[in-house]
């Protein structure tokens, strides 16, 4: 296909809003800590800029996205090699196939980053990296190539995953279940307070998100055309409605409606429009938003019956926003909207889609949950160190215990 | 010589200031601090989940004065900084053995 | 018309630079409160995204640009019915419709959230939702069709606006007058200082504005094309001209120039180029600049001297940034530069450019402050509540009161 | 050439994403310095983009690309005259003559904006805006001149700098040095610590630094093409690859892998990566950011064995970044990825180019060094404040001296 | 009266001030302090260059009591701030002469 | 036993640390302050409005330490944090009753 200048232009801008969704998260989250580690949390995201770039260009990319195999990639790409001539086996686009694969790279740096939140305050950055290059590979790559690979089984099944409900979403909320559960609670948790640092910074990093999106979902349109016009209305307005929806029951059960909780009901709503965002159209948006946003309300509390410490929501906010929107998309999928989806029940569709969107979920929940699990148990026996910090690490804060920094001095010493 | 210690509201800070440089107060130290007493705190919620913090901030007040001066000073901050509210805060009188002014090395009342 | 994709990749990342300002403004203005107040300045604004954006799809969209009329829309686009598939009456580009309608929608948003500064430290929150969503309708809808629609009888009159002079500036500026005389002075002003609690935040908020103002003025061109490029040349260079502007006179009346008088200049150029990105060239964005930048910081003060408390300056920055650009606008504009503009009385126009002008500033000014204080009354009256915090809530700090959180906590507690 | 709407909006995002690099590098520095004068550096961040813009404008942008000389330009440009219609001889590419202008200046602003991290802390801000100015005209014009246009010496000789290597950052870099040694060291040191007052401030403007490079070095294709997404790539994986190596080395080194070391890494990765952007493939960018991570670490504790006191790195960082990505794309470039280039050792292409760059690096630093020198020692003598600031000033901190400002007031007072 | 001052190590205060409580203390005030002593301080690393940085984080807590409660006061602050690590701190007693309460006016005991 | 105290400028501290610590002190806590007396405040300009703080940021140090000592740790403070100029800050010196390490319950000079 003839390269286009306009479609390639969107992906390129595409390519640098999901960049900087990754430092848009670290503040999302960094603002969420105690001051104590704000540093080792935005570390943990940037490192995920560092590390899984890197090792996408050798070989993540190839294991995701060469070949034909409905499991698993295979080495064509690995080292860039075919990456600058040849799009993954299906894919046909009007733009320089090298930009694909570093459209997709970026996606594969902020899915794991996702993961932070849940292990906030007590996991040790050797671990983090260890875990990172690890997961990246024997989770990451197959559930990407099982969805988003057109070879792949998932894909290949008719389950549509737009932007990555799937492969994003379910799949680092689950992950961070997992995780938190083998790492164990923070001390003190669910005891003592610990509020956020600075809901400012983690506003900042509200809008970077929001902004991020837009390359994220119109951006999966990789093109510059009607679907990606209809992915950013339908991010936009799940975004804005799901907040309205968090606010309302915030209000309703708490009496206050809070700026942690707009922030909170935004990103619940992109999450789970994420999956629809260039399969579905008019109102369908605002009425996915305006759901997810009471249901991770309520989800977010679900912790403390279960004693498990995601510190900062990613079950959830992202794995049951996932969910939501994954499942409401064999509702609300219109053929009208983008010709290369399908109907959902709806819009008489059927059951079709919704038991195909049944089974990528369960696949992925299953998948990633098992194998990021025995991850964890192993990576806990292996390494000198294991995965927490000492306690007296986590009571210093792990700034300075990991990072030898400080965040903040304001004033002289 | 007598160290004049008080324990207000922030928001009156100022009209204290006022009140004891009138009665010829030259100079206090300020120092953030967080009360707990009767006053109540407050409650704060992130994503649903309550905290109750227990501590107030206040101001604390340090005043040097001579002697003479203390029981005078003390009744001042005290009209100054009363709102009638739970809360209004303490304030105490340390006896001081010597000051001095660093600059000059003057002692005493000099120093103040 | 066909389809450009390079025309609909620019106003998909104008869209999405426009929706960024709102996040950039509620920083801009964060920085600028006092600390207690922060989270409920940044509250007003992303709460704006939350309700203005559902509340356009749902009908506000098609009261500004629905039907043919002159004074108000219809209900052609509600429920985003009509909108996919076609453009307002009069408007026609080759750039998917439904993109027209969420260009748009990001316009709507930031225009109510202008007036928070105005309103900084008292207004309840509970009255600023109700605010909101009614002036979107009363105030907003009207003037945006007046000018923004073909139908609108500015538009019709030839009176010009290419990006929002009058519908956004001006109308926001005077209703945040309006809504200041209404709500009253923050208790202590103006004898107790109030200074910024964090400028590093206000100047976050205004690099983040200047970034998303190439997509409000470039993209209001609604085109990748040399009128972009016009626009956005013009956008640049008139904040940077103000900037100096506003450090000039800030240095020759007071002996400091200030990083918030930078950051103020360099926003009251970018209001005062907003009307005229699109119509001017050559040398003119930089005279405007310089003249918007001395004008508006002597404009500041005014409120000292007739008593409003116009909290960050809606008033001195956005109102009378507003009416310089769109009134020189009228000597300025040149029709080499964008043949859809008129000849202003320098290119050898004459006047009759210049008193359409007038005649839209006056008609904004009046139909707005008039609407607005007469809502303003009425939602005193109405809500149990009033407008304003009590006493006790305005001196604890909005944050907590209305919010149930606080900014910072940079010590464990 | 005719206009192509897809190129123009790349241009178009390139000019809104460099001149967004600005406000983030004010705060990547802002954040490293100490808390009392953090305005002072977003000041001076942020008059760049006041003075420059309009300077070049007026007659900076004629003086860099007007005119055939191999050594500098006219005065063709000047007030913008030509501008609109015309490219500067030798340029010809699809989008409107004007937006080059635009684009351009975005570097110009950036520039010097770099020196800032060197004079830290004790330049007044007076001089600095003299220094400015002057500094523009003198020195970034004719390099810029020599380098960019099609008639400069270094441009005609073959030299090859995609996007500002010896420019950009080389110039900046040596212009760093020589402005910190007239300058003289901070008082206290090196002995007083003077750590970072907010790195959280330090990593929103990394983020922003990456984000916005992207419209450096893949605007710097001028098109929405192949060499655009080649250099995009490049750039991303540059960045990752010197925070790995960065931090390699410093986990060696010091034991602790620390957040202000990835964040100084990835950006001198990007440093390196600007020269060869949009001429190298493959894995080239990660082996040139390995190097530069490590080289540049090392690098930055020069200082202290010489004794100048070149503040938050500018030398260790963007000299010695640009310098090593200069001589590297002698060996790395490659005609299969941009034919518009030349082949490096490695591409078998010999050892022409290197040589040509070694005499571009060198010639930049030998009169960048000696008339920045020169403009410094002569400013001390003129100007009647000298070049800094008194030691009481310093002591106090600039933010209240210099702009009768605080950054930050987090209580009531 | 006393002042019974206690420096403590920070995430003790919630132990200490249960402690204190239920000894009948109805109010106190805490100031962030640092404290230098036999505790070692850390060590920050930026871009290569290591500085020591001596002062440990610490709190202060002020507890005006009666005269007979000051013993018993600061035994039970140095029980509860025990962690028996160095850096657990100091408790001293200041001699008070006057103490009131702003709200009431109310002197000495009345006064806490 | 007694408590010096001191009101210093900032940056003075380190100086008036190792002075202290020649003359054998050990330990010692530090507070940020604000101080209000001879030395001026500085105006602050916000968008042309003037501001007047009077309030300058000082560095309060608490030293406990013998009787003996007392005398000769507040001369050596007043001679490191001598600058001359106006605002060098005050030494006062406050009696104690008792003083312990909450570490050990040492108390008198052995909690020094
Ligand atoms: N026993 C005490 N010792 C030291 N400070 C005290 C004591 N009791 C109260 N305070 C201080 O005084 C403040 C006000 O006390 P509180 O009991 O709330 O109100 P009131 O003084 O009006 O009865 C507290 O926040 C605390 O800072
Ligand atoms: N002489 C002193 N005067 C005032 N405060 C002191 C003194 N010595 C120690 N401190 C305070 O007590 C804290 C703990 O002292 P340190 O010597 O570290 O441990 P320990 O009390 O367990 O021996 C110090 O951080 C300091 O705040
Ligand atoms: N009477 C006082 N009581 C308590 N602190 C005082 C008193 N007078 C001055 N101070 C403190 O000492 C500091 C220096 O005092 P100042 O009058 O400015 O200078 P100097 O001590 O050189 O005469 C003040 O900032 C304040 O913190």
């Amino acid at each position: 296909m003839q390269i286009d200048s306009g479609d390639t232009t969107w992906v390129l801008a595409s390519t640098a809003l999901v960049m900087f969704m990754t430092p848009g998260l670290a503040l999302f989250y960094g603002g969420m800590v105690r001051a104590k580690n704000v540093l080792a949390m935005l570390m943990q995201n940037f490192f995920s800029l560092g590390l899984v770039s890197v090792a996408w260009a050798v070989v993540v990319y190839s294991l995701a996205f060469g070949g034909s195999s409905k499991w698993i990639g295979n080495f064509d790409f690995a080292w860039l090699r075919d990456a600058p001539h040849a799009f993954p086996p299906g894919v046909a686009l009007a733009i320089p196939p090298l930009l694909f694969m570093a459209y997709q790279m970026m996606f594969a740096v902020i899915t794991p980053a996702l993961i932070t939140g849940a292990i906030a305050d007590r996991m040790r950055f050797g671990a983090w990296a260890w875990f990172l290059g690890i997961w990246l590979i024997v989770v990451y790559a197959p559930v990407a190539h099982w969805v988003f690979a057109p070879s792949g089984w998932l894909f290949r099944r008719g389950a549509l995953d737009f932007a990555g409900g799937t492969v994003v979403h379910i799949n680092a909320g689950i992950a961070a279940l997992a995780v938190s559960l083998v790492l164990g609670k923070r001390r003190g948790w669910p005891g003592t307070p610990m509020p956020p640092h600075s809901l400012p910074l983690t506003l900042i990093g509200t809008g970077i998100l929001w902004f991020g999106w837009f390359g994220f979902n119109a951006g999966s349109a990789l093109a510059g055309n009607a679907v990606a016009a209809q992915a950013l209305v339908n991010t936009h307005l799940a975004a804005a409605a799901a907040m309205l929806g968090w606010l309302a029951i915030e209000r309703i059960k708490g009496g206050h409606a809070t700026t942690l909780g707009a922030a909170s009901g935004a990103v619940a709503g992109l999450v789970a429009i994420t999956p629809c965002a260039g399969f579905v159209g008019g109102m369908a948006p605002v009425v996915i938003g305006l759901v997810v946003g009471v249901i991770c309300y309520l989800a977010v509390n679900i912790k403390f019956r279960f004693g498990y410490d995601d510190a900062l929501d990613v079950v959830g906010v992202h794995l049951v926003g996932g969910i939501v929107g994954s499942l409401l998309l064999g509702l609300f999928a219109d053929t009208a909207v983008n010709a290369a989806g399908r109907d959902g029940v709806f819009l008489g569709g059927g059951w079709g889609l919704f038991g195909d969107q049944v089974v990528a979920v369960l696949a992925t929940l299953i998948y990633s949950f098992v194998v990021t699990y025995g991850l964890c148990i192993g990576l806990k026996r292996v390494l000198p160190g294991g995965l927490r910090a000492t306690d007296e690490a986590e009571e210093t804060g792990l700034d300075l215990t990991e990072h030898a920094e400080v965040g903040y001095s304001f004033v002289d010493r | 010589m007598k160290l004049v210690v008080a324990i207000i509201k922030p928001f009156k800070l100022d009209d204290v200031k006022s009140a004891v440089q009138d009665l010829g107060v030259q100079g206090l130290t300020v120092t953030e601090v967080q009360g707990f007493g009767r006053q109540r705190g407050h409650t704060e919620v992130y994503r649903g989940a309550e905290y109750t913090i227990d501590f107030v901030p206040k101001v604390k007040l340090e005043i040097l004065v001579d002697d003479a001066d203390a029981t005078g000073v003390a009744e001042r901050i005290m009209e100054s900084a009363r709102t009638g509210k739970i809360g209004d805060g303490k304030v105490w009188v340390i006896p001081i053995e010597g000051a001095y002014r660093i600059r000059t090395g003057e002692a005493g009342a000099d120093a103040l």
